[in-house]
């Protein structure tokens, strides 16, 4: 059974306006109908562009954000439905693990207590003593010394920071733990410290993460399946390899061949897809197809008009796009001025040009 | 933009309400009645049981209340128990100098603060900066009293510089038009008048503007400080613009958001600063009259001053917030 | 001491600039009741008895001459001759009658204390009274037996005439001005009282004085009289222009006067004196008539009821330096409760003399050793007889400690704080004093003693019988008397601690020639006139 | 071998000392910068000597503040008013006390003042915005609901002009030092609500607070233990700037008469509005209340101001 | 010559009450006509006061900058303010890493463009707004004209950086330093801004000096890389001899440690020890020392010197500046060759190393 199901989740955060009283005039859609399975022991990854939902869908599992509808079923439960008590109490089997390492500890608790608090909340230890041998053990899994105990966060760096955090989540001993940009604020040379780790844990410990980033390599390189976010929605599911081998929607392709590869070789060799244009904005999603507006392959009518709706290509591969099929055996081309090929030996047309031309 | 104003307008009704509700009450708890101070020494017990009764202090509260709020409606606010007039006649009487007492002492204000807090803090840590910051904190410091009185001794008695006190030289030929003294010398070309007016002006509203002044200076140096440290005024650094640009359109545009709102809460400060700045220069306006009003327990004044207040207090919030909205297009409402 | 001087000294000359400590409440006086009020219209309206110019004797005004059968009942008036109103008109009879009439005949809103204190403190109620509390009408009419005498019966005797005569608030209008003020109904509905809209805007009012008023600028706290020219007196105004202005701080008014922005004020700060005097300022001395004493309640301690004890405070405040350092000079210790102006002063009242040891003796003899007094004292405040309240009470209070009593301060705002708490007998000792309305002991005496209050708290039928009866003795000398006995009566049984009696100062700028001043504060601004 | 552990050892030095001069905590540092501002340091100044003279003041007085001592000098003499000489360094007052013995005991009467006024407008203030703050972040629709409530009191607080307030305060309480310090007080209350509410509003989306209701901790404990410790900087800040205008609001209450009843204890508000009266003859007798005061209130608003400046991150340079 | 020759660039902060800090301590760097030059490394490492530093927007009081950048001839270190105002925007300019910030949010994007333009081409009025519309629609704006009129907070991220960019080039300017200019941007706008700085520097043949700490970002677009470390350069090549045989072993782990789109899964990543907070004072030896594997005792006597990389086949202008740097040649595992990695890791993450600060 999957440890984690989300059926049609949907946060809507309401636009309020007013100096008085707050008159709701609209909603954001930060996240509009997710429904994703994760398994036991798995990994899975959510990438996306800032904005696009993720981590309100990371908060929305714990009900840190409101859930305006849908279900959070965790180990047959729906947290979704669950009184305010009992889920309190579950959050002990939920954690989560904060993008800002410095900005999610109190500056002005010393590390026992931040990590004391979670087990004095859900009744972990009978006493200190005994829940300070039980932190101890943590601080050394995580790889920080005992004597770190008395210290304030400020007095740590970055990396060290976030194995505080991580520790903050594991001495509950939780199921699943929910990382949301773990590694983003951290300088390259530690990042690889903190993937380390958490892999590390993962295999000892038998933990299951939620992975969100924005770093795809970072995602690639700890999750076993990946979703790709696309203002509020799931546009592309599939495990790691797959994904990376051959993404299917429009968006994943010109995501994959945006990011930029520490390598001069590869560099200077990759055909890349830009995009035209910006995120247009979770308050005023586009009809249809939330990617029709910048999508190269868009046709006429069905994208503008219908929504398409995740569908399973092969293999735990899902895409949600009318015409996954027909862009990977090319029977659509990319067309319009949405996007422009950047073809290696420097020269660069616009992908519009040769479209019209050939037409 | 005018539904906004027109909502944001309605939205004070509620307001204002649940306000006079308080202060009646809490206003007709005050021990002592109008009567002692109507007769003084002469005041005696039948004479007291005898206006109370004329004005009806002898029914219930809730009945008093809604007798009060039923002439509101009426827009009358009553007679002021004291000197028997309408109380709103009292204020249109005594505003106009209130008015531009405030106006003078937020010139003030504005008009020194302003430079001064920038350039303290473009030279922050300098002499400069340490003198206009204590010497404008020094301004809080002084109580207005105290200062009332320095001035006068300074400016008016051994100097002979400026008046004493009052709004207008004694005997000076002026026309009441509009009860605005500056106002009224220019539009009947009394400009004597006039700069007679503002010469009066000028020390009360030295003495009101201390505390706004400080509070000027040091908002706009806080704000200057902290724009400097802006990334758009590195940007506009590294254009090569002129400096006046620069510090113009850039730092001080910006700098001065903050000082439009402080300046429209200053406005509350300012008329309780004004019960004391107008007293001690027989200034004879609103201030003064509810300073002694309050020791009167003029009912109808104090209530309808409140009222009055508390209705200036927010709408020169709500000018602020659309000013505010004007000039930071970031706030501004479609 | 100042450039201004000279700014004024030139076009301004002609106008007096008076500064006063408060708003008057209105312009016909008629209404008022208070000195701030009466200053202003005295310059305007005339009575029909007046006060000797510096002193207390009542000599004609209006009326040259006056007369009341034995009972006193009846009192005729024989008018001057040749008396124009500023609005043209001529004093008759009719006319003082008329005025009678008016006030007699007032209703509505006229008849709350607020408008016609006087009045009903003197006259009684009204031809129809409208309320309960309004006393029974004393007045009873009024009659022209010919064009210059008039005859006032009244009901009864009392006190109040022929002093009460003498009263701004009886000031005569003219006829015109009288038919104008009927159409002027202040009677404004429910709860409000409205002073009559001629009574707040110069224009309506007229009356016989040596100026008259042009403009109330109530904005700027302005009143301004012109000089009368058909005055009928033997000189006309010293100045073309009078002007009070209003300045409530009195270090405000005494900066206004250095830096030449007035020309006078009243209400010296006893400790502005030297200083005043001394860069040139006029600063005359007015006559004493007013009373400053230390009230007692005598219910809240049964101590208090012990005559002893009211002696030993007597002996244990130093009544002689208070006048020496808090009050202007020409002030007096008083031995009684009226000062020595007043008909009626007695020479023979016991005395206590300033003598610690022997309050101390007394308390220990009454068994008061323990003694703690609530005293109270008023804040925010000057009162002519009294220049400085708190300090007044500091050298009290040591005063009192010094004996061994415990002092318990209880300061209060003057208003309304301190004159609801001491007249509904809320602390054991308090200050308070009154200033006369006109020569008479009874305005003192009677205001205190003619029965019980609660503002001394004890009883007493000698002092009070003896009250009452002089209230109704029309004879003038048997009234003197009577005071006399009662005073007696009263400092031996010592319901309070009479202090002092302080002249008001008043001061002026070095170019002017001064008024003749008043203890009543009845300064004719008249006589004032530019060096 | 030992090459090997000298190399390890001399890193080990070096890297320690280099943790020393870096970092530091907010807090470390804002204290650092606040040594170093001249503000800062005179600030401190002036409030360390002016708690010293209230603590001891009374033990240091050379005469009785209280007793007319040189009554009979001053009241001979009247208008001479008795300047500084050797017996009294800063003269008599209008009473014949000494000046200087009443300015010692009277800055306690004035440090009570100020700091008891302004406890009890942090308390209440921050009780209301605290309340406030927390019900409108975690309290749901009611929570939005009394948070509505209480802050419309507190603008109608704010609307009334502070002064208004004081007086009408001491006219409903009666007359005594409790009185002051509750009417001075009342009017800090709606700073302080504000101040607090506002700063916990910013804290309740920190990542922090976030993270701790993530781990299953009670909403009060959120609050308690999380929020509001954090949001109290800008409030104690606050405090310094309100104890300076407590003491100034209390000399304008005095010389409205509603001060402290005891006019025999020496206190600098009632000094200075005593004084105002001879200030022509006798401008000693008001220079040394009213230097009293201004410089205190200098030196707790300095101190205020400074620490505002050094607590706030955009400033620092 | 090079355009910009920056020699011993060294920038000491001596704040109030603080003891002095030296952020840059010795840059050294030449810039060529039309060429990209990266300057790469970990935060706080100096990237972003060097360039302050050459553009003259350091604050003048607490700051002590030393060393030469000679500029055509002129040192823009010892230039006077106003000759450096004039040079600023017309012959150097530069972009911010967030352009929301940098943007006056009170001033229409319009304004911010024509001031420029009036200020170093004295055009006024329309013809300003003529050319400033000109300039938008060239970085990618489109409708232009209305743009002019909308505040910053209307435009998007990508626009704001590209209005930025718009500025910076309005005078063609013949230096432009770029600090970070894709860092707050997404990966897919992000390769939009690159595509326009690639462009604007080939068609103008602009020095680019471009900062950033993505090396993905500085294998596409740069034509010689600096990699600082705590204020110093540490490895200066030609992009592809860096990436494909970096000697710095601070360059070499960091190339190392990042998680590669097209690398293998499964591995553990190589991470770097400690991090830049362990770090010592240059003055004491090599400032990587504490966190480098291969640190010997001749590290700690002083700073190492910035030299040729010795050594057969070394490439002309590899400078390093390591006692002993590292020879071997990164492997470079793509997608093609999965499971053909490098299992040696360095050394594990050692715990104690780690956390003995
Ligand atoms: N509390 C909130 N109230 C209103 N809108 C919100 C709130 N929180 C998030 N949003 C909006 O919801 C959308 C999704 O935000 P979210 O933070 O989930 O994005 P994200 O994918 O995590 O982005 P990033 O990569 O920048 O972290 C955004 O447009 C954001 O502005
Ligand atoms: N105004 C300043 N005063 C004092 N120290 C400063 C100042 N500005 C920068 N520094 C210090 O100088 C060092 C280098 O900072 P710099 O901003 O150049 O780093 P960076 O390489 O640009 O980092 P990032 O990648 O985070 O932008 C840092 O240690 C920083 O703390
Ligand atoms: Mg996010
Ligand atoms: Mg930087």
């Amino acid at each position: 059974m999957s440890l984690l199901e989300l059926n049609e989740v949907k946060v809507h955060f309401p636009v309020k306006r007013g100096v008085f009283f707050d008159r709701t005039v609209g909603h954001v859609y930060a996240v509009d109908g997710v429904s994703l399975t994760i398994e036991a022991g798995q990994t899975y990854g959510l990438v996306g562009e800032s904005g696009c939902g993720k981590t309100t869908l990371g908060r929305a599992v714990l009900r840190l954000n409101e859930i305006t509808s849908g279900e959070v079923v965790f180990d047959g439960t729906d947290l979704a439905a669950l009184p305010d008590e009992e889920m309190r109490r579950s959050r002990r089997r939920l954690q989560m693990v904060f993008q800002d390492p410095l900005g999610s500890l109190n500056p002005r608790q010393n590390i026992e207590s931040i990590l004391a608090e979670g087990m004095a909340a859900h009744g972990i230890g009978a006493n200190r003593t005994e829940r300070r041998a039980k932190i101890v053990e943590v601080l050394e899994r995580v790889g920080l010394p005992a004597d770190a105990l008395s210290r304030y966060p400020h007095e740590f760096s970055g990396g060290q920071r976030q194995r505080i955090g991580i520790a903050r989540a594991l001495v509950l001993e939780p199921d699943l733990i929910i990382c949301d940009e773990p590694v983003s604020a951290l300088d390259v040379s530690i990042q690889a410290q903190v993937i380390n780790l958490l892999e590390e844990l993962q295999e000892s410990m038998g933990l299951t993460y939620l992975v969100i980033a924005h770093d795809l390599a970072v995602v690639r390189h700890i999750s076993d399946v990946i979703g790709v976010m696309y203002l509020g929605a799931l546009v592309e599911e599939a495990p790691s390899d797959l994904l990376y081998a051959e993404p299917r929607h429009p968006y994943t392709r010109a995501l994959m061949s945006a990011v930029p590869v520490p390598d001069p070789e590869v560099e200077d060799n990759r055909e890349r897809i830009l995009l035209r244009g910006d995120l247009p904005s979770p308050a005023n999603p586009p009809t249809g197809c939330r990617f029709h507006t910048r999508c190269p392959w868009r046709q006429a009518e069905r994208c503008d008009t219908e929504r398409p709706v995740l569908t399973e290509l092969a293999d735990g591969h899902r895409v949600a796009c009318h015409y996954a099929a027909e862009i990977a055996d090319g029977t659509i081309q990319p067309v319009r001025e949405l996007a422009e090929r950047i073809i290696p030996e420097g020269e660069s047309v616009a992908v519009s040009e040769k479209a019209d031309t050939g037409e | 933009m005018l539904r906004l104003v027109v909502r944001r307008l309605l939205q004070l009704i509620p307001t204002l309400f649940g306000l006079t509700v308080l202060l009646f009450i809490w206003i007709h708890r005050l021990p002592g009645g109008p009567a002692w101070a109507l007769l003084g020494e002469r005041g005696n017990e039948a004479a007291r049981r005898q206006i109370e009764e004329q004005l009806g202090l002898n029914e219930p509260l809730l009945v008093q209340y809604g007798r009060w709020l039923r002439r509101l409606f009426e827009l009358d606010l009553g007679n002021s128990v004291k000197t028997g007039q309408p109380v709103w006649d009292e204020f249109t009487l005594r505003f106009p100098a209130t008015f531009e007492l405030g106006v003078t002492a937020l010139l003030f204000a504005v008009i020194i603060g302003i430079p001064l807090g920038y350039f303290a803090a473009r030279r922050r840590g300098s002499w400069l900066d340490v003198t206009a910051v204590s010497g404008s904190l020094l301004g809080i410091c002084v109580p207005v009293f105290f200062l009332a009185m320095i001035l006068r001794s300074i400016f008016a008695v051994n100097l002979g510089w400026l008046p004493s006190g009052g709004r207008l030289t004694t005997g000076i030929d002026a026309t009441d038009v509009t009860g605005f003294a500056v106002l009224d010398g220019v539009l009947t070309g009394e400009f004597d008048a006039s700069w007679d007016a503002i010469q009066h002006l000028i020390l009360p509203g030295l003495a009101l503007a201390s505390i706004p002044l400080a509070v000027v200076v040091r908002i706009t140096r806080a704000s200057v400080l902290e724009v400097l440290s802006e990334d758009y005024v590195r940007t506009a650094e590294s254009k090569g613009l002129r400096k006046s640009v620069v510090r113009g359109r850039h730092v001080l545009r910006n700098a001065l958001l903050p000082v439009v709102t402080t300046v429209g809460l200053l406005t509350g400060s300012l008329l309780s600063g004004a019960v004391l700045t107008e007293s001690a220069f027989s200034f004879g306006g609103i201030g003064s009259f509810i300073r002694q009003a309050i020791s009167d327990r003029d009912y109808p004044v104090l209530m309808g001053f409140i009222l009055f207040i508390a209705l200036l207090y927010m709408l020169i919030n709500l000018v602020v917030d659309l000013t505010y909205g004007l000039i930071d297009p970031r706030v501004r409402v479609n | 001491a100042s450039e201004r001087d000279d700014d004024n000294s030139g076009g301004d000359s002609e106008v007096f600039v008076f500064g006063a400590a408060g708003d008057p409440a209105a312009i016909d006086p008629s209404l008022g009741s208070d000195g701030e009020t009466f200053r202003v219209t005295r310059q305007a309206f005339e009575t029909l008895i007046d006060h000797e110019p510096g002193g207390t004797e009542l000599v004609g005004g209006l009326a040259h001459d006056w007369s009341s059968n034995e009972e006193g009942t009846e009192w005729t008036f024989e008018l001057e001759e040749g008396v124009t109103f500023h609005d043209g008109e001529e004093l008759t009879a009719e006319v003082v009658c008329q005025n009678f009439d008016r006030w007699y005949n007032w209703a509505g809103t006229y008849q709350n204390t607020t408008l016609s204190y006087y009045w009903q403190a003197v006259f009684g109620g009204f031809a129809e009274n409208e309320s309960e509390d309004v006393p029974e009408p004393n007045y009873v009419g009024c009659e022209a037996p010919d064009e210059l005498t008039a005859t006032i019966t009244v009901a009864e005797p009392s006190a109040n005439y022929p002093g009460g005569f003498s009263l701004q608030a009886f000031s005569i209008h003219s006829p015109k001005a009288i038919e104008a003020y009927a159409e002027d109904d202040p009677s404004g509905e429910g709860e409000n009282i409205t002073f009559p809209g001629y009574s707040q805007e110069a224009g309506t009012v007229a009356g016989t004085g040596p100026f008259q008023v042009s403009e109330w600028n109530k904005g700027n706290g302005e009143v301004t009289l012109e000089r009368f020219d058909d005055y009928w007196g033997e000189t006309d105004a010293g100045v073309e222009e009078l002007v009070f202005r209003t300045i409530p701080e009195e270090s405000a008014r005494r900066q206004a006067l250095q830096a030449g922005d007035i020309h006078g004020y009243d209400l010296v700060a006893p400790a502005d004196v030297s200083t005043l005097e001394e860069e040139g300022f006029q600063v005359p001395i007015r006559g004493v008539f007013n009373i400053l004493y230390m009230g007692i309640i005598q219910e809240r301690q049964p101590e208090l009821e012990d005559v002893q004890v009211r002696q030993a405070l007597a002996h244990a405040l130093d009544r002689q330096n208070i006048v020496d350092t808090q009050l202007p000079e020409g002030g007096v210790a008083a031995t009684q409760f009226i000062p020595d102006t007043v008909a009626g002063y007695s020479e023979d009242v016991q005395t206590y003399e300033y003598d610690p040891e022997l309050a101390q003796e007394l308390l220990a003899e009454a068994g008061a050793e323990n003694l703690t007094l609530e005293f109270c004292y008023p804040t925010e405040v000057t009162r002519p007889y009294m220049p400085a309240p708190a300090d007044i009470y500091e050298l009290l209070r040591a005063d009192l400690e010094a004996v061994g009593i415990t002092v318990e301060p209880k300061p209060l705002t003057w208003n309304p704080d301190y004159q609801e708490t001491t007249r509904s007998g809320g602390c054991d000792v308090y200050l308070l004093g009154w200033t006369g309305d006109f020569n008479d002991a009874y305005n003192f005496l009677g205001t205190w003693f003619d029965g019980y209050t609660k503002e001394w708290g004890f009883q007493n039928d000698e002092i009070f019988d003896l009250l009452s009866e002089v209230r109704t003795e029309p004879d003038v000398a048997t009234r003197e008397a009577m005071y006399e006995e009662a005073n007696e009566a009263i400092m031996e049984f010592l319901p309070g601690v009479p202090i002092s009696s302080s002249p008001p100062s008043i001061a002026f700028s070095p170019d002017v020639n001064l008024p003749t001043v008043s203890p009543l504060t009845q300064e004719n601004f008249a006589e004032v006139s530019f060096k | 071998m030992s090459t090997k552990t000298d190399k390890i050892d001399r890193l080990a030095a070096l890297t320690a000392q280099r943790e020393t001069t870096t970092g530091g905590s907010l807090w470390v540092e804002a204290f650092r910068r606040l040594r170093s501002s001249k503000m800062a340091l005179i600030g401190v100044a002036i409030m360390a000597l002016f708690v010293v003279i209230a603590l001891i003041g009374p033990w240091i007085a050379p005469h009785n503040p209280t007793s007319q001592l040189w009554r009979d000098e001053v009241f001979t003499n009247r208008g001479e008013f008795v300047g500084p000489r050797g017996e009294n360094w800063l003269g008599l007052d209008h009473l014949g006390r000494d000046q200087l013995s009443r300015m010692l005991v009277g800055a306690r009467q004035t440090l009570l003042v100020g700091v008891i006024s302004t406890v009890l407008g942090f308390v209440v203030g921050a009780l209301i915005g605290g309340v406030s703050g927390a019900a409108l972040a975690f309290g749901g629709r009611a929570g939005q609901r009394l948070d509505t409530v209480l802050m419309r009191f507190i603008d109608m607080m704010l609307a009334m002009p502070s002064l208004l307030l004081a007086v009408s305060i001491a006219a409903v309480m009666g007359q005594s030092l409790t009185t002051v310090m509750i009417a001075v007080g009342v009017v800090q209350v709606p700073i302080f609500a504000r101040l607090l509410r506002g700063s916990m509003l910013s804290q309740a989306n920190a990542d922090y607070v976030l993270a701790a209701r993530a781990l299953g901790v009670r909403r009060r404990r959120v609050v308690m233990g999380h929020v509001l410790p954090n949001s109290l900087g800008p409030v104690i800040v606050q405090s310094t700037l309100a104890l300076a205008t407590a003491i100034i609001e209390a000399a304008a209450l005095s010389y409205l008469g509603l001060g402290n009843p005891d006019a025999a204890q020496p206190e600098w508000g009632v000094m200075l509005a005593q004084a105002e009266r001879f200030f022509d003859e006798a401008p000693f007798m008001a220079i040394c209340p009213a230097l009293g005061i201004i410089v205190t209130a200098l030196g707790f608003t300095l101190l205020g101001e400074s620490m505002r400046e050094a607590l706030d991150p955009k400033l620092r340079s | 010559m090079p355009l910009l020759s920056v020699d011993e660039l060294k920038v000491t902060f001596q704040g109030q009450g603080r003891r002095a800090s030296t952020a840059v301590s010795g840059v050294s760097f030449d810039v060529d006509e039309g060429q990209v030059v990266g300057l790469v490394g970990e935060s706080g490492c100096g990237k972003s006061v060097t360039s302050l530093a050459l553009m003259g927007l350091l604050p003048k009081k607490g700051v002590r900058v030393e060393g030469r950048a000679d500029y055509r001839g002129t040192d823009l270190l010892s230039l006077r303010p106003s000759a450096m105002r004039d040079l600023r925007g017309t012959q150097l300019a530069m972009i911010f890493q967030d352009p929301l910030s940098s943007l006056n949010p009170v001033v229409p994007i319009g304004v911010q463009v024509t001031e420029i333009l009036s200020r170093h081409r004295g055009m006024r009025g329309q013809a300003a707004r003529d050319e400033a519309a000109a300039l938008l629609e060239r970085v990618g704006i489109p409708d232009p004209t209305r743009r002019l009129k909308e505040y910053p907070h209307q435009l998007s991220g990508g626009m704001r950086q590209r209005a930025l960019i718009a500025m910076a080039v309005a005078c063609a300017p013949r230096l432009l330093i770029a600090d970070e200019p894709t860092t707050a941007l997404d990966v897919t706008i992000q390769a939009q801004i690159l595509e326009l700085l690639k462009e604007l520097v080939d068609q103008e043949g602009t020095a680019l000096l471009m900062i950033t700490h993505d090396l993905g970002v500085v294998a596409g677009l740069c034509d010689d890389v600096n990699v600082l470390y705590a204020g110093k350069v540490v490895e200066s090549a030609d992009r592809r001899n860096l990436f494909a045989e970096p000697a710095h072993p601070y360059a070499h782990g960091l190339l190392n440690s990042i998680p590669r789109l097209d690398a293998p899964r499964g591995q553990p990543l190589n991470p770097v020890r400690g991090s830049i907070n362990d770090q010592i004072a240059w003055a004491d030896g090599c400032a990587f020392a504490p966190r480098c594997d291969h640190y010997t005792l001749e590290c700690l006597e002083g700073a190492p010197e910035l030299g040729p990389l010795a050594g057969a086949g070394a490439p002309a202008g590899h400078q390093v500046r390591c006692v002993n740097p590292v020879r071997e040649r990164l492997e470079t595992v793509t997608l093609a060759d999965v499971g053909a990695g490098d299992d040696s890791p360095a050394e594990p993450v050692t715990q104690k190393e780690e956390t003995s600060e």
